[in-house]
């Protein structure tokens, strides 16, 4: 059974110094929220995993958050690099970032192998990149059928996993719908975790293509109204473009990156 | 003559021109998506995109900036996971056209997106990386790549294969066991490459009006071979502009809105 | 793109004798009517492929359509045995059935491979069961990155897979919804496929849990109202209970079933 | 004393006292679904059913005749595919009960619902198969078993391992790597089996009211052990039956309507 918390409390029981974390989100529903609250509870040594990292791993990173980076896709979307984490690992600044790379495919299926219960999957994937070179967890698998080659990819299993969500109802059941991504597999991947919601109401409504997060496959649930933004939640708000955008000049300099997580981020309680 | 359209006007039109009515596309955000967005627009009202956020069969009325953005999911016939966009629909090969842009080309259609110059642990500098590039450019039947030339960016060998082409050349695909054609055909501002059915190298086909082939030499980081039947292509019709012109103003209005 | 055909016209056209055919449904949705058109054009020597034979596949089987049947619970859900079945493999009626026997879990996962192009699936699976001794297609395969053996079985790829659905587009986009199994993973997992429809509409409203079938992984679509009778289409019909527990009677003697199959198939032309 | 519940009644209450409130069942078709209904609509009102069919916390008001009924995905907090449901529910140890039937079960736990006599070719008789029990005899938190109990289904040793319990005794579970606990509890019409922690052998350590020991080892084509402290269970509460029956007349006057 999900327990209903605050954002705060979500963060200070579920994420600890040294976790894997995934703050998972395919453009839509991205728990920006809850990465601010995990920079204001100034979480340190993170393992971060995440498809597609944008702008808030960019602030994790940014904000000496992490040392290690497992991804597929590490850029600003539609716009172009995310200059923190390009400043983490060029220059080290302001720790070294450790980088574990993939491609999309094999993302997915690792969190399809932690969310089954395997230990691995199996794609065609990789073949004939330099990804293999730089990144020991891709193996070649023989098909014991066929004789066939294909890849391997360990599972991932983050310690905890958090995600935002249009509603939930009073138990913790949580509903969301529109690009859900890897959104459940990797809460039913992760050891714990944590999804903040748009609403809290009485019952849930079914809606077309929603991916329903039964309570007891949860462990807390947040009530963060606008905890996505700038990304979105269909059907509650559209992606703030114009911020995305506005990211590259206020990211490419580390003093004013400093300057406006400061005013954005840390001087900002949102459970106050 | 002077020209009423850009060389990315060009660029985008000979793009859109590729993708045949009827077929499925697996669309990366950007120039490929703007180029499928238009071919939708124009010749190939029945062009199925595909976004690997995972919508299937988007139909978009302006371009989105993302790949997950609110219009793909409202627009498209289906939205599934992203472990079965990947898994469901391209790895089996039920994509024909895999549309790909990139920072590195090479002379075998090898690209490269995610580090330049160092190395990999410390390089100059450092891409978004791979997306679901690697696992188009192997599945989709045939691979469509779009990117502005230059000696930077059209070069004899990328610092890091991120999606595969030919390799170093024929027959290297095929000892892979890939699947899909590989790259048929890349669509840059001053022209068009193929790879030449036997050595599989990188081929100027066609030139846009007003490219030269000596602009392409100079812009390409390897002894451009050129067809002996180097054609030149046909300008962006009136009716490609407007539409290709509207599809960016409805584009930035949106933006604009958003922004407000 | 999917062709808009009579039954009769689809059957003729996607089912060849010799075949591996799945009609695909997890108690709703079983493409009866498709069925029952195989009879009528009396196709021979089919390998039957389903998760869950029943009703339709007894009377596949008792009418000699199959040779063979690879399945993993082959009852009559909630009231018995099928006999027609049960004749065949222990007496050869009419004609001899051999038989390969999975477990549910390996039988979705062979049709996941299938739909995923790949030529294995890996599962936690058959463990300590006698599945292995008879079943040659499951196999051990160790883990690349830690060992562990796990099971393998191999992809099932149908020549042609058969599924009913609640409605269609005049384009011949296909949408369920309600208990949708493993239809769409059979349909896609399948070198042909021919879905059967309650209703073609002109344009598909979403709906919650719905699965689409874009027109263009479909081969073609055909208009039966009722095609899942005895079986249901939710939102169109509900489970005939009664008829499935009038089959045991029915279907219990070699006689009555033929005069059965006689009264109410072979005499029966759906698209008259 | 003459007893206003039948043996079944009995057996279907005992089996539902045995699910705690708020666990996760994954249920299959019949006695289990039965036992399962009666405890959501008793002492575990949150009580998770899950269905083979896909159904995630189905609550269905009366009994369903197959695991894919409509009032299954009806009642259901989520509707899954049934690759998911096995793959991302059941596999990875989320479900804390699995509840089986059986055709066959032997003094270890394993229980057959394949084929009896004859060899596996031609068997005397030939049962529906595995479905989903194997893995969920392996991968549930426990097992519960339901049952009715004879010498020809309560055997010394199953025809056809469909779904392992303990093997051939201690360690053989754990040396396969299996890992759920394996059969916790059997529930018959005569009274209640456990495995002996040491021999892991199904000892009889309840009896319903009315039956006796002579009918329990009669009723096993084993040596049935007595555990030492055998212990009568309580006979069906007023509201148990109540309910039990209720449910039972909601489902027949269901199919009635539906045959109709």
């Amino acid at each position: 059974m999900a327990e209903i918390v605050s954002l705060a409390e979500g963060v200070a029981e579920l994420v600890n110094d040294g976790d894997t974390v995934a703050l998972e989100g395919f453009t839509h529903l991205i728990p920006f929220a809850a990465g601010h609250e995990i920079i204001r509870q100034r979480r340190r040594d993170l393992e971060l995993v995440r498809m597609t990292p944008d702008v808030v791993y960019d602030q994790l990173i940014g904000m000496g958050c992490a040392r290690r980076l497992v991804f597929s896709w590490g850029g600003n979307p539609g716009v172009g690099s995310l200059h923190r984490f390009r400043d983490a690992v060029e220059r080290g600044w302001p720790t070294p970032l450790e980088i574990e790379e993939h491609s999309h495919a094999g993302m997915a299926n690792r969190y399809v192998a932690g969310a089954s219960g395997l230990p691995f999957a199996v794609l065609r994937g990789y073949t004939g990149t330099d990804l293999p070179k730089h990144t020991g967890n891709i193996k070649p698998i023989t098909c014991p059928f066929t004789g066939e080659v294909l890849t391997a990819v360990p599972a991932l299993n983050p310690d905890v996993t958090v995600v935002h969500a249009q509603r939930a109802d009073r138990a913790g059941n949580v509903q969301m719908w529109g690009i859900t991504g890897v959104q459940k597999e990797a809460v039913l991947a992760a050891r714990r975790s944590l999804v903040t919601v748009e609403e809290i109401v009485d019952s849930l409504d079914p809606t077309p293509n929603q991916v329903v997060l039964p309570t007891w496959a949860v462990n807390a649930v947040a009530l963060v109204p606008g905890g996505s933004h700038p990304s979105y939640a269909q059907g509650y708000s559209v992606r703030d473009n114009e911020f995305y955008q506005s990211w590259d000049a206020i990211s490419r300099d580390r003093d004013t990156f400093g300057t406006w997580m400061e005013q954005h981020v840390l001087d900002v309680r949102r459970d106050a | 003559m002077s020209q009423d359209w850009t060389s990315d006007e060009m660029m985008t039109v000979a793009a859109a021109r590729q993708l045949r009515n009827g077929s499925a596309c697996f669309v990366g955000i950007g120039l490929p998506s703007t180029a499928a967005n238009l071919a939708r627009a124009t010749h190939a009202p029945r062009l199925v995109l595909i976004y690997e956020s995972g919508c299937l069969g988007a139909k978009p009325d302006r371009l989105p900036l993302s790949i997950g953005d609110g219009i793909l999911a409202d627009t498209a016939d289906a939205v599934v996971s992203v472990p079965e966009v990947f898994n469901y629909w391209l790895q089996p090969g039920n994509i024909d056209v895999g549309f790909l842009g990139g920072a590195q080309l090479d002379r075998y259609g090898n690209i490269n997106t995610t580090a330049i110059g160092g190395d990999y642990a410390n390089p100059k500098v450092r891409l978004p990386g791979a997306g679901g590039a690697p696992e188009i450019a192997a599945s989709c039947r045939e691979v469509i790549v779009i990117m502005r030339q230059s000696p930077r960016t059209f070069v004899e060998r990328v610092d890091f294969v991120t999606s595969y082409g030919y390799g170093s050349g024929p027959g290297d695909r095929e000892q892979l066991g890939l699947r899909g054609a590989g790259p048929q055909v890349v669509i840059t501002d001053l022209g068009i490459l193929r790879p030449d059915p036997s050595t599989r190298e990188l081929v100027l086909t066609h030139l846009h009006p007003g490219a030269t082939v000596e602009q392409a030499r100079a812009a390409t980081g390897w002894a451009l071979v050129v067809a002996d039947d180097l054609r030149t292509n046909e300008p962006p019709s009136e009716a490609e502009l407007t539409v290709l012109r509207a599809l960016k103003a409805a584009t930035d209005a949106d933006r604009t809105v958003a922004a407000g």
